[in-house]
């Protein structure tokens, strides 16, 4: 999906707060539930990563800023709970009323509708072992799908649609997100770091010099000189 | 004045930090009863990531890269296979992709979409990497960002970018700098910044 | 800019709050006080429409939701009070605190750089007569820009880049948004409603039977048939 | 528990209305004293946009639209040189265009980038069309969101939508409804609903 969550090249966000070598910790023992539950869901095998990414990218768009990384965690960990069956929907709250406090102070944000819910056994690796062999190799010309995979969860960002790019890297393969994040099947595929000059990118006035990398899974590309099926 | 208007000011509020531990505790509890969570898992999530996985990891990696040419060619090639040879274990990397960085080339990492980031190799991800601001502004003007966290990169120097948006994860090969020939590997890593191995600095010569 | 203002076709806002027919009204006084501020400043020559749009743009993003329309508003007053030095930069400020209330407590958003400041003397319209006819006619066939005109305000929005739609309107000439609002002249020129198909603009699962019409600036279209500059 | 962590949720706060009032208030005597604004202009916007300009203004041409063909076609060549004729003054509207709905077509308008609307035929606009819902999904899915807003698109009817982001401002011209034939201009112009002349609603038969 287009959402919130898809931020390369939006314009208007400041200075990076920044200081160097700023510990990467957890600040509060709840950031660490959310850590450790998404940990344990994935082991369970009752959700997977591309599930739980687009939980997080279903967030009412109003929140996905203010409640900042782990609370977003902590709003897919509760969705997952329910959408998954893995308690009675009334579970939490019924827990939170039990530790004497109001669950509505603390609802999560709401999240949007799901296209199709993942499949409720989920493997827990993400690379597989695939016959066919990559169809581009390292230095092909390739242009990204100038539209969104499909309507729920992929990983082709909006700034990198309708571009033409290099192939730099051949990777195996791996479980298309498309697929696993709706329960429909693996579609295992290769994918490729394929290389964008910042001027195919952001225009003319691109920075110089600049050359951005992205990890595009093989159906989001055609070769650059195959008529696109949808143009 | 109109409640209606601002009625859904409020809704906009973040839960304050004890409405969210309530919550957490909760969510907790629930993935306990249900099987998915053990009682001690929460406590060893901080211990894991506050005391046992961190940036040392990776610069053990880039410590022997910069001494052993045939480790650093072997990353390049299959870097899951090569990093248990300085005892790291990949563990939850599915494909680790090495990048280094030369004079004239620097790599930089990020995650546009999410916050992807190689927790086996660096611990938990700082917040700004994880900010609004570095995601959206790393991809487009990577070189103004790069100098307003203090990493000026000379304007001849080609920048890349890695957008981490599938499981490959990107570690960065700083330069090796100047001043440390005479360093064991050990010495060596302790010079490894965690900022430097994503791109957002260099590691300073040795005087 | 690619801003959070350029919310066409992003995905994750739910349902629209509506009753039929609501009236169109301000809920209270201070939202009067924006619209009545920005209409006395757009007479008064010291800003135009495009500026205060784009100080609306530079909104801080974590802000410009939460705040809603008039918020806005007075927010790019507060701002179009500072940047043309309409008054000292400490004037709201002190007003507030003459009131008896802490400024502090109701400091508008911070607002993002600008590339530079619109002219301190400014047509008070946007309809302007040139001598150049319209490059196209009704029918034509038109490719929009693949990437944003400028760093600046604009308004070729993100849905519409690289698309390729047919004149379905050619209206008088207006002075150029990205101009005015920069101080760069007016550089007046011809805009057109385009058309996209539905499926140009959002792929194979469009809605079908959608058309959407943009209106586009003649610097922002190409023919069809031409080779861009850019790629 | 960290203050650090915490510290930003208070600042994504809205001010509340009385600070937000205050803020206007002080506002408002600044642009007074810079000669800007008149000590009665405030008042004013109130009593121009909720007594003297609305949708009635809008209706007038509508009304008119179905009861004279060749406004109609004046309309559509000119809508400018055109609304004089019913008493509405084009004022600051630099160029209308109207959009006419017909069996088979249905038209709708909005503004994904801020909200512009024809004020001057329709009055101050309404909070939804305002909102990030309607701006992002409109032009996305106007099918559903008109059937959600309860105006429902036969699945034959072709969508137009009108995405204003010049200063051209459009009208819909709803279709006349069944059951009208007798009445006067006037009488027409009393069923025409503001929402029907942006495209989110239809004209219900007199009956």
């Amino acid at each position: 999906m287009d959402g919130i969550h898809d931020m390369g090249g939006t314009q208007g966000f400041g200075a990076v707060s920044f200081t160097p070598d700023e510990p990467g910790r957890v600040d509060d023992r709840w950031e660490a539930v959310a850590g450790a539950a998404v940990f344990a869901l994935l082991r369970s095998g009752r959700t997977n990563l591309d599930a739980h990414r687009h939980r997080i990218e279903r967030i009412d768009p109003r929140r996905y800023l203010p409640i900042t990384y782990w609370g977003r965690w902590l709003a897919a960990v509760e969705a997952a709970i329910d959408e998954q069956e893995i308690a009675p929907p009334d579970a939490v709250a019924n827990a939170v009323r039990q530790a004497g406090a109001d669950p509505d102070r603390s609802a999560p944000p709401a999240l949007g509708p799901v296209v199709a819910l993942e499949s409720r056994e989920n493997g827990r690796t993400a690379r597989r072992e695939i016959d066919s062999p990559p169809r581009f190799a390292v230095g092909d010309l390739v242009r990204t799908s100038a539209h969104a995979p499909h309507a729920g969860h992929h990983r082709l960002p909006r700034y990198a649609r309708g571009r033409q790019g290099t192939i730099a890297r051949v990777y195996p393969a791996f479980v298309l997100p498309d697929a696993t994040a709706h329960g429909r099947g693996e579609q295992p595929c290769h994918v490729y770091a394929v290389a964008f000059d910042g001027t195919e990118l952001w225009g003319a006035d691109a920075e110089p010099g600049l050359r951005c990398h992205l990890d595009v899974f093989e159906p989001y590309l055609s070769g650059a000189d195959e008529v696109s099926e949808e143009s | 004045m109109s409640e209606h208007h601002h009625g859904h000011s409020h809704d906009d509020d973040d839960p304050r930090a004890t409405d969210q531990a309530v919550r957490a505790e909760a969510i907790e509890s629930v993935l306990i009863e249900a099987g998915i969570l053990t009682d001690t898992e929460v406590d060893s999530f901080i211990e894991t990531w506050h005391e046992r996985i961190g940036p040392m990891q990776g610069a053990k990696v880039v410590a022997r890269a910069w001494t052993d040419a045939s480790f650093l060619d072997r990353l390049r090639v299959d870097a899951n296979a090569a990093v248990p040879d300085v005892g790291v274990d990949p563990g939850r990397l599915e494909h680790l992709e090495v990048v280094v960085n030369e004079p004239g080339v620097h790599h930089v990492v990020c995650c546009t979409l999410c916050s992807c980031y190689p927790w086996t190799l660096l611990g938990l991800p700082p917040a700004w990497y994880k900010s609004p601001e570095y995601r959206s502004r790393i991809v487009r003007e990577p070189r103004a960002v790069l100098a307003e966290m203090g990493c000026d990169v000379e304007p001849t120097t080609e920048i890349n970018v890695w957008d981490s948006s599938s499981e490959v994860r990107y570690l960065v090969i700083p330069e090796r700098p100047a001043g440390t020939d005479g360093l064991s590997e050990a010495e060596l890593a302790a010079l490894v910044t965690r900022d430097a191995m994503i791109g957002v600095a260099r590691i300073e010569p040795v005087t």
